[in-house]
C-alpha cells in the first residue's frame, strides 16, 4: 500500500496539469476538479495515517523509491520518499487545511475568471508542498521547497493586472531565493563531506562530522529556513504577499510555505542537535522574528498585513521551539498544526470579512461587524482564543509548552528566551484583541465605495463558511486532543526525539504567568480600542509605531543595503561593459583604422617618393644583412 | 691567366656549339613563337579580323604550351629526370613546371578576359575591348575619338602578353642570373606597354605605366647591381655554382679564392638581388607601385600582372634562394623574416581603408605576398611546396576576381569605387556571391583554397621554426578579413546607391574566366589532395 | 563501417543546396515549398539524430559509430568521424532544435516585407527578394551541417575547418535576415553586429590555428603526423607524443581563446549581445543554443583531451574568470531594456557556469555542464523564440515597450513564465538539474568559487522575474491591446520544448547514461578523479552502480 | 691600376645614377638615371670579368646594353605619350593615384 505514496503528490498535481493545460473547457467545472483532486489526497494521507497507526513503531517510517533521478559518479539522487510520523503529520494538515481552503474558494474566487487557473496554482502548491514533506533526501526536498515557491508567486500575483500583486510575487520569489542559496549550499556542503544527501545516511554520518561542519551546515539550512518561512532577516515578502487573494494568504500561512522552514529544523534534527552554535542561532532568529512580528501585527491598520504579523511571530515561536532542540522540536511540529488551524480559520475568516465589505482590508473602516456576520465571527472569535492562548484552546496547550520548554533551555539563555516568549504573548493577547475589536465591536466605521455606496455587509454562503466552522472545531478542540496521554509527543518522539530538560520554573507556574501575560495584553488593547472610539484617521503614533508600521523600516533598510547599491553596480557594469570592454573591442579595430589612415599618406602618388621609399628599404635591407652576420 | 693573354696565345680553344634541348625547352618556345606569329598577324592582316584572330592564335598556342608542360610533367622531367638545359642555363624541374603550369592556366584566363567585348556599349556597331582604340592618340582627343568610330582596336596586345608570358616562363626556370635577368626585361617591358593601354580612364592608365616603368627599371638595375656582385663574388651567373662558391666547394683559383672571401660582395650582391625579386613580388617596404598600378592599368592586365607575375617572381625568389643561398641562410633569413612581417602586416592594415576595389585587391596581393614569403622562409620542401600550392590558389582566385570587377560598370566605365559598390548583393545577388567567395577565399576562411594555401604555408613555416611568422600571419590574417568583410556588408548589407553601376552580364569569356576560378577556389578548398600531392611532388629544385 | 554519421550531416548539407536551389519564390506557393522543403530535411536529419542516440551503447567505446575516409593526406587530415556519449546529446539538441528555430522563423524571410535588408523595400519582384526565403532556410540547414560536422568529427583539422566555415552562414544570417523592426539605424547595427561576430570569432579561430599548425608540427616531429582525434590522445595517454610543458601551455591558449570567444567567456563575450539583438529570433536562437555549444564541447573535448596538463594548470584561472562571467552576465542582464539582449547576457551568465563545469574537473562538474549545454539550449530557445513571437507581435525589442500582456495572450505569457522559469533552473525543469551537478561538482573542488556561484542564481531570478514583471504583468498597455496569442504553429513550437524541459528535468537518466561514461574518460585523460567525501556515509551510497 | 678601383667607381656611378633618380624631376633625366646605374653594373662585370678572368661578365655587360636599348623603346613610348597628353614631363605631375 506504500504506492499510495506517491499518489498523494500525484494526485494534486494532476489535477493542477489537467486545470492548467484544460483550457476553456473547464472553466465551468474546473473549480471542483481541484477540490476534488485536494480531498483524495487528503484520502489518501487518512488511509497512510491508520495504516501508519497499525503498524508498531519501530516499522511506521516508510521508504518508496521511485526511479533513479541524477546518477553522476558519487552523486546519487533518488526520486524516492520517506513517511514517516513527522511528514504524515504535514500531509495531514497540508491536504486537510488545504482541502478546506480550496472548497472556500469555491465561493471566494465565484466571481473570478480565471478561477479555473487559480485552482491549478492551489492544486501545484500542495503537490510542491507534499513534495517537500514526503522527499527521502535534501535535493528532492529542494525541489518541493522551490516549488512552493513557483506557487506562490503564482498565487500572490494572481492578480497580476495589479502593479503591487506582481512586485509583491516577485519579492516573494526572490527573498525565497536568497534562502535558497543556503539550501543549495547546504546540499552541496552535505555531499561533500558525507557523500550523500539523503536524510539516513547524512544522519547517520553526522556524528563523525566536525562540529563546524555540522554548525555551517545549520546555518545555511537555517537560512533557507529564513527565506521560506519569512524569519528575520528575510521576513520582508510577507507582508506583500498579501496582495494575493485571501485564501491564498490562508494557504501559505497555515498550511504550507512558512511550515517549511520549521520543518527543515526539525527534519534535521540529527544535524541540529550536534550543532548547539546553530540551534542558538536558530533560537536568536526565532526570539527577533517573534517580537518583530508581534509589533508589526499592533501597528497594521490592514486586517491581513496585522495577522501576517501575526504569523511571522507564531512561526518565530516554533523556530524558537525547534531552535531549542529536543526539548521543542515536537512542540514546535504541535504548535504548527495547531496554528494550521486557527490561522487558516482567522484567514478564512478575514476573507469572509472582505467578501462583505467590498474588499475593504482597512479596519479602521470595519466597526461592529458581529451582527451582520454571526458565523464569521464566531468562527474568527474560536480562532482569536485559539491564538492568544486561551485556556482550553489548541494554542494554550501549543503555545504554553513552547515557553516552558524556552525557559527549560535553562541559564540566562533560558530566561532570556522566556522571558521573550511571554512578552510575545502578551502582545499576541494585544494585536489579536484589537483587530477583533476594531473588526466586530464599536462603532461603525464603514467608508462609501468608489460609487458612493455604503458596503452592505452580508454573511458569506455556505461553501465558504462550512470550512471556517470546521476550521474553528479544530481550533477549539485540536491542542486538547493532542495532549491527551501526550500522544502528539509520543507519535513524534521516534524521529525527532524528546527530552524533557528540566525548567527553573514549574509547569504550574509558567502557565499561570502566560496567562497573566495574555490577560494584560487584552486588558491594554481593551483600554485603547474598546473603550473608546477607533479613529477612522490614524493618529500619528510614535516612532515605533510609525517605523512599525513600515515593517520596521525592513523594506528601507533593505533597499538601502541592497537594492540601491546593487541597482548602481548594475548601471556602472553596464557602462562598462558598452564603454569598457566594448570598447577595447571597438578600440582596436578604431586603431587600427587609425593606423592604416597615417600610413596610408607615405603613398603620397609620387613616383619619386617610391623610388625613396625603394632606395631606403634597399639601404636598410643591405645594411641588417651585413649587420647580421656581424652579430 | 687573364683574357688578354689567352687572345693573345693564339690558341683559341675551339668554342663548343651550344645543345640546345628543344624539346624540353618547347613550352617557352612555343609561347615566343605564337608571339612572333602574333606580330606577324598584326602586319598582315585586315583589321576586323584581327581581334578573332589574335585571340584564337594566342590562346591556340598557350593551349600548344600548356600541353607540352603537361607532356614533360608526365615524362618525368618535374621529378626524376629533371636537370638543366640550355647549357645549364634554364632548370627543368619540379618547380619550374608546375609555375609554368600555373602560369599559363593564368595567362589563358588572362587572354579570355581581355578578349571581353561585351561590356562596353557598342560604338557605331563596334564592338569595345578593354583597350584603347589608338595608343598613340592623346586621351579625349579628336584621334582617340575618329579611332574608335574607325574600330581600330590595340589587338597588339596579345603578342605582347605573349612575349611577357613567355618571359614569366623562362623567369622561375632561369638557372643563372643572366638568364634570369633577361627574363624579368622581356616579362617586364611588355606589361609597362599593356598598362598603359586602358580604353578608359586613360590618365590614370597612363601614369601607371610610367610609374611601373620607372620603378621597375630602377629595381632592374639594383637587380643587375646585385648580380655583378654575386658574379665578382663567386666568378660565376650559374646558381648552382654560386651556392658551391659559399660553401666553398667550388673549384680553387686564385682570383676566386680572393673575392670569396670578401663575403661583403656576396652579402650586398644577395640583398640587391633579393630588392629586384621582392619589387616583383611587391614585399613591403617595394610595393609602393602596386597600388598604383593595378589601380590604372587596364583591369584584365591588372589580374594577368597580380597572378602571372607574382607566380613567376615568387618562382625566382625561391629558385634563388634555395639553389644558389641555401649556405647563407643564417644571413638572409632574419633579414626576409622582418621583410615578411613587414608586408603582412602593412598590407593589411594599409588595406582597411581603400576605397578602391582594385586599390584594395593591390594591398590585398600585398599582404598575400607576406603569407609567401613565411613559406620562402620555412627553407625546407614544404615550404616550397606550399608556396606552389598558394601561388596556384591565389592566381586562379585573383583572376577570378579582377574578372569580377570589370563587370561592376557604370556610365564611365568600370565602377571600382566601393560606395558604388554598396546594395551590389541586391541587384545582382550572383555576382556578389561569387565576388564574396572570392574574398573569404582571400581572407582564407576554411573550406576554400585560399584557407588550404594559407595552412599549407603557416605550417611549413612552423615546422621550420618560424612559429612567430605564423602569430603574426595569423594576427594580420584578422586585420585583413575585416577589409574583405567591410566589401561583403557593402554587398549585402547596405542600400545601393540611386544611380549605383549596374552588372553587365558578359560574354563567355569572362563567364568562363570566373567560373573556372569559382571551380578552383572550391575544389582547392574542399578536395585540394591532388594538388598538394602535385606541388610537393614537384618541391624539388634540380642543381 | 555505416554511414550513419555521414549521413547525418549529409542530410542537411544537401537540404541547403536543395533549397538554395528551388525556383524562384515568386508565389507563396513555392514560398511554402522552400520551407517545407527545408523542414523536411531537417525532421530527416533529426531522425538520423534519433537512430545514433540509439544505436549508441554507453558500455561500448568512447568513439563508436566510426568512419573514416582520406581527405588531404598530406597533412594526415581525413574525414573521421565518431560519436560519443556528449557528442550525441549535442547532436541530438541541434536536430531537434533546428526545425522548431524553422518554425519559427516560418514567416520571418518573407519577401516584400518592407524591411528587406537595410530599412528601405527592396525592389519588388528583385532577385534578391524572391530568393529570400530560401536563402533564409538555406542557411539555417548549412550551419546545422557545420555544427553536425562538428559534434561528430574526430579529426581536430576536420573539427577546425567547420568550427570556422560555420561563421559565414550565420554572418549572413545576421545581417541579411535582422530584426524586422527599426529603419536605417538598426541597419547600421545590425552590419555592425554581423561584422562583430565574424572578426571575432574568426580572430579566435586564426589563433587558434596557429596553435594547431604548432601542435601539428611537433606532433609530427615524433612521427603522429595525424590530425586523427583517437590517434592523438592514445599518444598522449602511451606518452608516444610528449609536448613540452611551455609548448603545451601556449598551444592550450591558442585553442581556448578560441573556443572561450565562441562560448563566449567573460570578457570575450561582448559580440554576443549585438549579435543575438539585431538577428531574428531564430537566428539568436541558432547562435546561442546551438553554435556556441561548439565552443564549451570543443573545451571539453579537445582542450581536456589534447593538453591534459595545461588544462589543469590554467583550470583555477579560467574557473575565476567563469564565475565573473556567471555574476557579471547576470547582473547585466538585470540593467538591460532590450528583451533580446537581456537573454543574451543571462546566456553569458549560463555559459559562466558550463565553463566552470567543464573546468571544475569533476564528474558531476562535466556530465553537470554537458548537460547545461542540453538545457540552456532548450530553455533559452523557448525563451528566444517566444520573445521572438512577442517582439513581432509589437514591433519592439524593448521592455519599457511591452505591459499587460498576460491579459490579452495568456498563453503567450505562460509559455514565456515557463521559459523564464527554465531559464532561472527551477527545480523540476531541466536547467536545474545541470546546473545543480555543476554547481555541486564545483564546489567539491572549489568550495569558494561554487558558493560565489550560486548567487548567481538569486540574480537569475532577478532577471527573469522583472523581465517577465514588466513585459507581462501590470495594467494592460494601449500599444499591446490588440496582440492576439500563441498561433497553432507558434504553440507548435514551444510544446516539444516545454516538454523536453519538463521530462530532462524529471528523468535526466537517458542523457546522463548517454554522457557519463565520456565524462569518465575526459576525466581519466586529464588524470582526475571526484574528491572523496571526508566522511563517506558507511554504506555503500544508495544505488551507486559501478 | 688596380681593378678594384674600377668597382669603386661602378659603385660611385650607381649612387649617383639612384640620387639622380631620387632628385630629378624629369622623366627623360629619371630615366637616364636609371641607364647610368645599368651602365655602372656594367661597369662592375667588366671588372669583374677581368678579375676572374672569364668571359661571362663580359657576355653579361652584352646583354645589358641590349635590355637598355630596348627598355629605352618601351620607356620613351610611354613618357612620350604621356608628355603628349599632359604636355610636361615632370613626374611629380603624374600623381591622380595616391593614397
Amino acid at each position: 500500500m506504500n504506492s499510495l505514496i506517491p499518489l498523494l503528490i500525484a494526485a494534486p498535481l494532476a489535477g493542477a496539469a489537467l486545470l492548467l493545460l484544460g483550457g476553456r473547457r473547464l472553466d465551468r467545472s474546473g473549480h471542483w476538479i481541484g477540490v476534488l483532486a485536494a480531498a483524495v489526497s487528503f484520502a489518501f494521507g487518512l488511509v497512510l495515517f491508520f495504516q501508519m497507526l497499525g503498524r508498531p513503531v519501530s516499522q511506521r517510517a516508510v521508504d518508496v523509491k521511485l526511479f533513479s533521478w541524477i546518477s553522476v559518479g558519487g552523486f546519487q539522487a533518488n526520486a524516492a520518499f520517506q513517511l514517516d510520523q513527522l511528514s504524515i503529520v504535514f500531509v495531514l494538515l497540508i491536504t486537510g487545511v488545504g482541502s478546506l481552503i480550496h472548497v472556500y474558494s469555491v465561493g471566494y474566487m465565484a466571481h473570478d475568471e480565471r478561477r479555473r487557473r487559480f485552482f491549478g496554482y492551489l492544486n501545484l502548491f500542495l503537490a510542491a508542498m507534499l513534495l517537500l514533506v514526503l522527499a527521502d533526501n535534501y535535493l528532492l526536498l529542494y525541489v518541493g521547497w522551490e516549488g512552493v515557491g513557483l506557487a506562490s508567486y503564482l498565487l500572490i500575483g494572481f492578480w497580476q493586472h495589479k502593479v503591487s500583486a506582481a512586485t509583491a510575487a516577485k519579492k516573494a520569489f526572490i527573498v525565497n531565493r536568497v534562502g535558497d542559496v543556503g539550501l543549495s549550499i547546504a546540499i552541496m556542503l552535505m555531499f561533500t563531506q558525507f557523500g550523500s544527501f539523503t536524510f539516513s545516511q547524512v544522519f547517520a554520518a553526522a556524528p563523525q562530522e566536525s562540529r563546524g561542519g555540522l554548525t555551517a551546515i545549520g546555518l545555511l539550512l537555517l537560512l533557507a529556513a529564513c527565506g521560506k518561512s519569512a524569519q528575520v532577516p528575510l521576513q520582508s515578502w510577507l507582508g506583500d504577499a498579501m496582495e494575493g487573494p485571501t485564501p491564498v494568504s490562508a494557504l501559505i500561512h497555515a498550511a504550507t510555505m512558512v511550515t517549511a522552514g520549521v520543518y527543515l529544523i526539525t527534519r534535521s534534527n540529527a544535524i541540529f542537535d550536534l550543532a548547539p552554535d546553530a540551534r542558538l542561532a536558530v533560537v536568536c532568529v526565532g526570539a527577533v522574528t517573534l517580537l518583530y512580528g508581534a509589533i508589526v501585527g499592533c501597528a497594521k491598520d490592514d486586517i491581513k498585513k496585522a495577522l501576517a504579523g501575526s504569523t511571522m511571530s507564531q512561526i518565530g515561536y516554533m523556530v524558537l521551539a525547534a531552535g531549542l532542540g529536543p526539548i521543542g522540536y515536537v512542540f514546535a511540529i504541535m504548535h504548527l498544526v495547531t496554528h494550521g488551524f486557527f490561522k487558516a480559520g482567522l484567514f478564512l475568516g478575514a476573507g469572509s470579512v472582505m467578501h462583505g465589505m467590498n474588499d475593504e482590508v482597512n479596519m479602521r473602516y470595519y466597526g461592529g461587524l458581529r451582527k451582520h456576520l454571526p458565523i464569521t465571527f464566531a468562527t474568527f472569535g474560536l480562532g482569536y482564543l485559539a491564538i492568544i492562548g486561551f485556556p482550553g484552546l489548541s494554542g494554550y496547550f501549543s503555545k504554553d509548552r513552547i515557553i516552558e520548554a524556552a525557559f527549560a533551555e535553562g541559564g540566562t539563555e533560558g530566561w532570556i528566551l522566556g522571558l521573550t516568549a511571554l512578552v510575545g504573548a502578551a502582545v499576541t493577547a494585544f494585536y489579536m484583541t484589537r483587530i477583533m475589536l476594531m473588526t466586530f465591536f464599536g462603532e461603525r466605521r464603514w467608508q462609501p465605495d468608489g460609487k458612493g455606496e455604503l458596503p452592505h455587509p452580508h454573511e458569506a454562503p455556505r461553501v465558504m463558511t462550512l470550512p471556517m466552522i470546521v476550521l474553528a472545531v479544530g481550533s477549539v478542540l485540536a491542542g486538547g486532543l493532542f495532549t491527551i496521554n501526550d500522544a502528539f509527543v509520543n507519535w513524534l518522539t521516534p524521529v525527532t526525539g524528546h527530552s524533557e530538560g528540566n525548567s527553573p520554573l514549574s509547569s504550574g507556574t509558567v502557565t499561570l504567568i502566560t496567562i497573566v501575560c495574555m490577560v494584560a495584553g487584552i486588558g491594554v488593547s481593551y483600554l485603547v480600542y474598546g473603550r473608546s472610539a477607533v479613529p477612522v484617521n490614524p493618529p500619528v503614533g510614535s516612532a515605533l509605531t510609525r517605523a512599525a508600521r513600515r515593517d520596521l523600516l525592513q523594506d528601507d533598510i533593505n533597499h538601502a543595503l541592497l537594492v540601491r547599491p546593487g541597482s548602481a553596480l548594475t548601471a556602472a557594469l553596464v557602462y562598462f561593459d558598452v564603454k569598457g570592454l566594448d570598447g577595447v573591442v571597438n578600440g582596436v579595430s578604431a586603431t587600427i583604422g587609425g593606423l592604416s589612415s597615417r600610413v596610408r599618406r607615405v603613398q603620397n602618388g609620387y613616383v619619386r617618393s617610391y623610388a625613396l621609399s625603394m632606395f631606403g628599404g634597399t639601404l636598410v635591407l643591405v645594411a641588417t644583412t651585413l649587420l647580421m652576420r656581424s652579430v | 691567366m687573364s683574357l688578354m693573354t689567352l687572345a693573345a696565345s693564339g690558341n683559341t680553344p675551339s668554342i663548343p656549339a651550344p645543345q640546345i634541348e628543344y624539346g624540353q625547352l618547347s613550352p617557352m618556345l612555343i609561347v615566343f613563337g605564337t608571339a612572333v606569329v602574333g606580330i606577324l598577324l598584326e602586319a598582315f592582316l585586315p583589321r576586323r579580323l584581327r581581334h578573332p584572330a589574335q585571340v584564337g592564335v594566342a590562346l591556340l598556342g598557350l593551349a600548344g604550351a600548356f600541353a607540352a608542360v603537361l607532356v614533360l610533367a608526365i615524362q618525368g622531367y618535374g621529378g626524376t629526370r629533371s636537370g638543366l638545359l640550355a647549357m645549364g642555363s634554364v632548370a627543368l624541374d619540379g618547380p619550374a613546371l608546375f609555375l609554368q603550369g600555373v602560369i599559363i592556366l593564368a595567362s589563358v584566363l588572362a587572354v579570355l578576359s581581355y578578349a571581353e567585348r561585351g561590356l562596353d556599349p557598342r560604338i557605331d556597331g563596334v564592338p569595345q575591348d578593354p583597350f584603347t582604340a589608338q595608343a598613340a592618340a592623346t586621351p579625349g582627343g579628336e584621334q582617340e575619338q575618329l579611332a574608335t568610330r574607325a574600330g581600330f582596336a590595340t589587338t597588339e596586345v596579345y603578342p605582347l602578353t605573349l612575349f611577357a608570358v613567355g618571359g614569366m616562363l623562362l623567369f622561375p626556370a632561369a638557372n643563372d642570373l643572366l638568364t634570369m635577368f633577361v627574363a624579368l626585361e622581356v616579362f617586364s617591358l611588355p606589361l609597362y606597354l599593356l598598362c598603359a593601354l586602358a580604353r578608359r580612364r586613360r590618365l590614370l592608365s597612363q601614369e601607371a605605366a610610367v610609374k611601373y616603368f620607372l620603378l621597375g627599371s630602377f629595381s632592374s638595375a639594383f637587380f643587375l647591381f646585385g648580380s655583378a656582385l654575386l658574379y665578382g663574388y663567386s666568378g660565376s651567373f650559374r646558381l648552382p655554382e654560386i651556392a658551391d662558391a659559399i660553401s666553398g666547394t667550388a673549384p680553387i683559383t686564385p682570383a676566386l679564392a680572393n673575392t670569396t672571401q670578401n663575403d661583403a660582395l656576396l652579402l650586398i650582391g644577395l640583398a640587391m638581388l633579393a630588392v629586384g625579386l621582392l619589387f616583383k613580388v611587391a614585399a613591403v617596404p617595394f610595393h609602393a607601385w602596386t597600388p598604383d598600378v593595378y589601380q590604372g592599368a587596364p583591369t584584365p592586365v591588372t589580374g594577368f600582372m597580380a597572378a602571372a607575375t607574382k607566380v613567376a617572381a615568387f618562382g625566382a625568389l625561391l629558385r634563388v634562394f634555395y639553389v644558389a643561398f641555401p649556405g647563407v641562410r643564417w644571413d638572409w633569413r632574419p633579414v626576409m623574416w622582418g621583410v615578411a612581417i613587414l608586408t603582412m602586416v602593412a598590407g593589411a592594415v594599409l588595406a582597411v581603408t581603400q576605397q578602391d576595389v582594385k586599390r584594395l585587391l593591390a594591398y590585398s596581393s600585398i599582404a598575400h605576398a607576406g603569407f609567401l614569403l613565411t613559406g620562402v622562409i620555412a627553407t625546407n620542401r614544404q615550404g616550397i611546396a606550399a608556396v606552389l600550392f598558394y601561388l596556384l590558389a591565389y592566381a586562379l582566385v585573383t583572376l577570378g576576381a579582377f574578372a569580377a570587377v570589370t563587370l561592376v560598370r557604370d556610365s564611365r566605365g568600370e565602377a571600382t569605387h566601393l560606395s558604388s559598390w554598396a546594395g551590389l548583393g541586391r541587384r545582382s545577388p550572383l555576382l556578389a556571391a561569387v565576388f564574396a567567395l572570392f574574398l573569404l577565399s582571400f581572407a582564407g576562411i576554411p573550406l576554400t583554397a585560399g584557407f588550404t594555401g594559407k595552412f599549407a604555408v603557416f605550417q611549413a613555416a612552423a615546422a621550420g621554426g618560424a612559429i612567430p611568422l605564423v602569430i603574426v600571419g595569423v594576427l594580420s590574417s584578422a586585420v585583413a578579413a575585416f577589409f574583405y568583410i567591410r566589401v561583403i556588408v557593402l554587398m549585402f548589407f547596405s542600400d545601393p546607391q540611386p544611380n549605383g553601376p549596374a552588372v553587365v552580364i558578359p560574354s563567355t569569356a569572362t563567364a568562363t574566366v570566373i567560373s573556372v576560378a569559382v571551380a578552383a577556389t572550391l575544389v582547392l578548398g574542399l578536395a585540394p589532395q591532388y594538388f598538394l600531392d602535385l606541388a610537393s611532388k614537384a618541391s624539388m629544385f634540380v642543381r | 563501417m555505416s554511414f550513419l554519421l555521414t549521413a547525418t550531416c549529409a542530410v542537411p548539407a544537401v537540404g541547403a543546396v536543395v533549397t538554395a536551389a528551388l525556383p524562384a519564390g515568386t508565389t507563396e506557393a513555392r514560398r511554402r515549398t522552400s520551407r517545407a522543403t527545408a523542414l523536411g530535411f531537417s525532421v530527416a536529419a533529426l531522425v538520423l539524430a534519433a537512430v545514433i542516440a540509439a544505436r549508441f551503447s554507453p558500455d561500448g567505446p568512447r568513439y563508436q559509430l566510426t568512419e573514416s575516409y582520406s581527405w588531404i593526406r598530406a597533412f594526415g587530415i581525413s574525414f573521421s568521424f565518431g560519436v560519443d556519449g556528449i557528442g550525441a546529446v549535442l547532436v541530438l539538441l541541434t536536430a531537434v532544435l533546428v526545425p522548431l528555430v524553422m518554425l519559427a522563423s516560418w514567416h520571418d524571410a518573407a519577401p516584400d516585407s518592407g524591411d528587406s535588408v537595410a530599412g528601405t523595400p527592396a525592389p519588388d519582384g528583385s532577385f534578391e527578394n524572391n530568393r529570400r526565403t530560401q536563402g533564409f532556410f538555406a542557411l539555417i540547414l548549412a550551419v546545422e551541417a557545420m555544427v553536425l560536422v562538428s559534434f561528430l568529427a574526430t579529426d581536430l583539422f576536420l573539427f577546425y575547418v567547420f568550427f570556422e566555415a560555420m561563421l559565414i552562414p550565420l554572418y549572413f544570417l545576421i545581417g541579411g535576415f535582422g530584426d524586422r523592426a527599426g529603419g536605417p539605424e538598426q541597419a547600421r547595427q545590425r552590419s555592425y553586429a554581423a561584422v562583430k561576430f565574424l572578426l571575432y570569432n574568426l580572430l579566435g579561430g586564426l589563433v587558434m590555428l596557429a596553435a594547431v599548425i604548432g601542435f601539428y608540427v611537433i606532433a609530427r616531429d615524433q612521427n603522429q603526423g595525424t590530425f586523427d582525434l583517437q590517434a592523438l590522445t592514445r599518444a598522449i595517454a602511451d606518452g608516444k607524443l610528449v609536448i613540452d610543458s611551455s609548448a603545451e601551455k601556449a598551444l592550450f591558449l591558442g585553442f581556448f581563446f578560441a573556443f572561450a570567444v565562441k562560448a563566449p567567456l567573460w570578457p570575450l563575450h561582448t559580440w554576443l549581445p549585438n549579435a543575438m539583438g539585431e538577428s531574428t529570433a531564430g537566428t539568436a536562437v541558432l547562435i546561442t543554443a546551438v553554435v556556441d555549444k561548439v565552443g564549451t564541447f570543443a573545451m571539453l573535448r579537445y582542450c581536456l583531451g589534447l593538453f591534459p596538463n595545461a588544462s589543469k594548470f590554467f583550470a583555477p584561472g579560467i574557473l575565476v574568470l567563469a564565475v565573473i562571467g556567471i555574476l557579471y552576465g547576470a547582473l547585466l542582464a538585470v540593467g538591460q531594456k532590450d528583451i533580446k539582449r537581456l537573454i543574451a547576457y543571462a546566456s553569458i551568465s549560463h555559459f559562466g557556469f558550463i565553463i566552470m563545469g567543464i573546468f571544475a574537473m569533476t564528474s558531476q562538474g562535466q556530465s553537470g555542464a554537458t548537460l547545461y549545454m542540453v538545457n540552456h539550449g532548450i530553455s533559452t530557445a523557448l525563451l528566444m523564440l517566444l520573445a521572438g513571437f512577442l517582439i513581432s507581435r509589437r514591433g519592439s525589442r524593448l521592455i519599457a515597450d511591452f505591459g499587460g500582456v498576460q491579459k490579452v495572450a495568456p498563453v503567450l505569457a505562460g509559455t514565456f513564465l515557463i521559459g523564464g522559469l527554465a531559464t532561472l533552473s527551477l527545480p523540476g525543469l531541466a536547467p536545474f538539474v545541470s546546473e545543480f551537478l555543476v554547481l555541486v561538482g564545483t564546489f567539491t573542488r572549489y568550495p569558494a568559487l561554487g558558493i560565489i556561484a550560486t548567487l548567481g542564481i538569486v540574480l537569475a531570478a532577478l532577471y527573469v522575474l522583472v523581465l517577465y514583471q514588466r513585459t507581462m504583468t501590470g495594467p494592460v498597455k494601449a500599444s499591446v491591446s490588440g496582440m492576439p496569442d500563441l498561433k497553432a504553429r507558434e504553440l507548435l513550437v514551444a510544446a516539444p520544448l516545454i516538454a523536453l524541459t519538463i521530462a530532462l528535468g524529471v528523468y535526466p537518466k537517458p542523457l546522463t547514461d548517454l554522457v557519463n561514461p565520456a565524462v569518465a574518460d575526459t576525466l581519466v585523460q586529464v588524470h582526475r578523479t571526484d574528491p572523496a567525501p571526508v566522511h563517506p556515509v558507511a554504506a555503500t551510497p544508495g544505488g551507486v552502480t559501478k | 691600376m688596380n681593378p678594384v678601383n674600377y668597382l669603386y667607381l661602378a659603385a660611385l656611378l650607381f649612387t649617383i645614377g639612384a640620387a639622380g633618380v631620387l632628385i630629378r624631376r624629369n622623366a627623360i633625366v629619371l630615366f637616364m638615371c636609371v641607364e647610368l646605374m645599368l651602365n655602372a653594373s656594367n661597369l662592375a662585370l667588366v671588372t669583374f670579368s677581368r678579375l676572374h678572368g672569364n668571359l661571362d661578365g663580359q657576355i653579361m655587360a652584352f646583354f645589358t646594353m641590349v635590355v637598355a636599348a630596348a627598355e629605352v623603346v618601351v620607356g620613351l613610348a610611354i613618357i612620350v605619350s604621356i608628355f603628349r597628353t599632359r604636355h610636361s614631363a615632370s613626374v611629380d605631375d603624374s600623381n591622380l593615384m595616391k593614397l
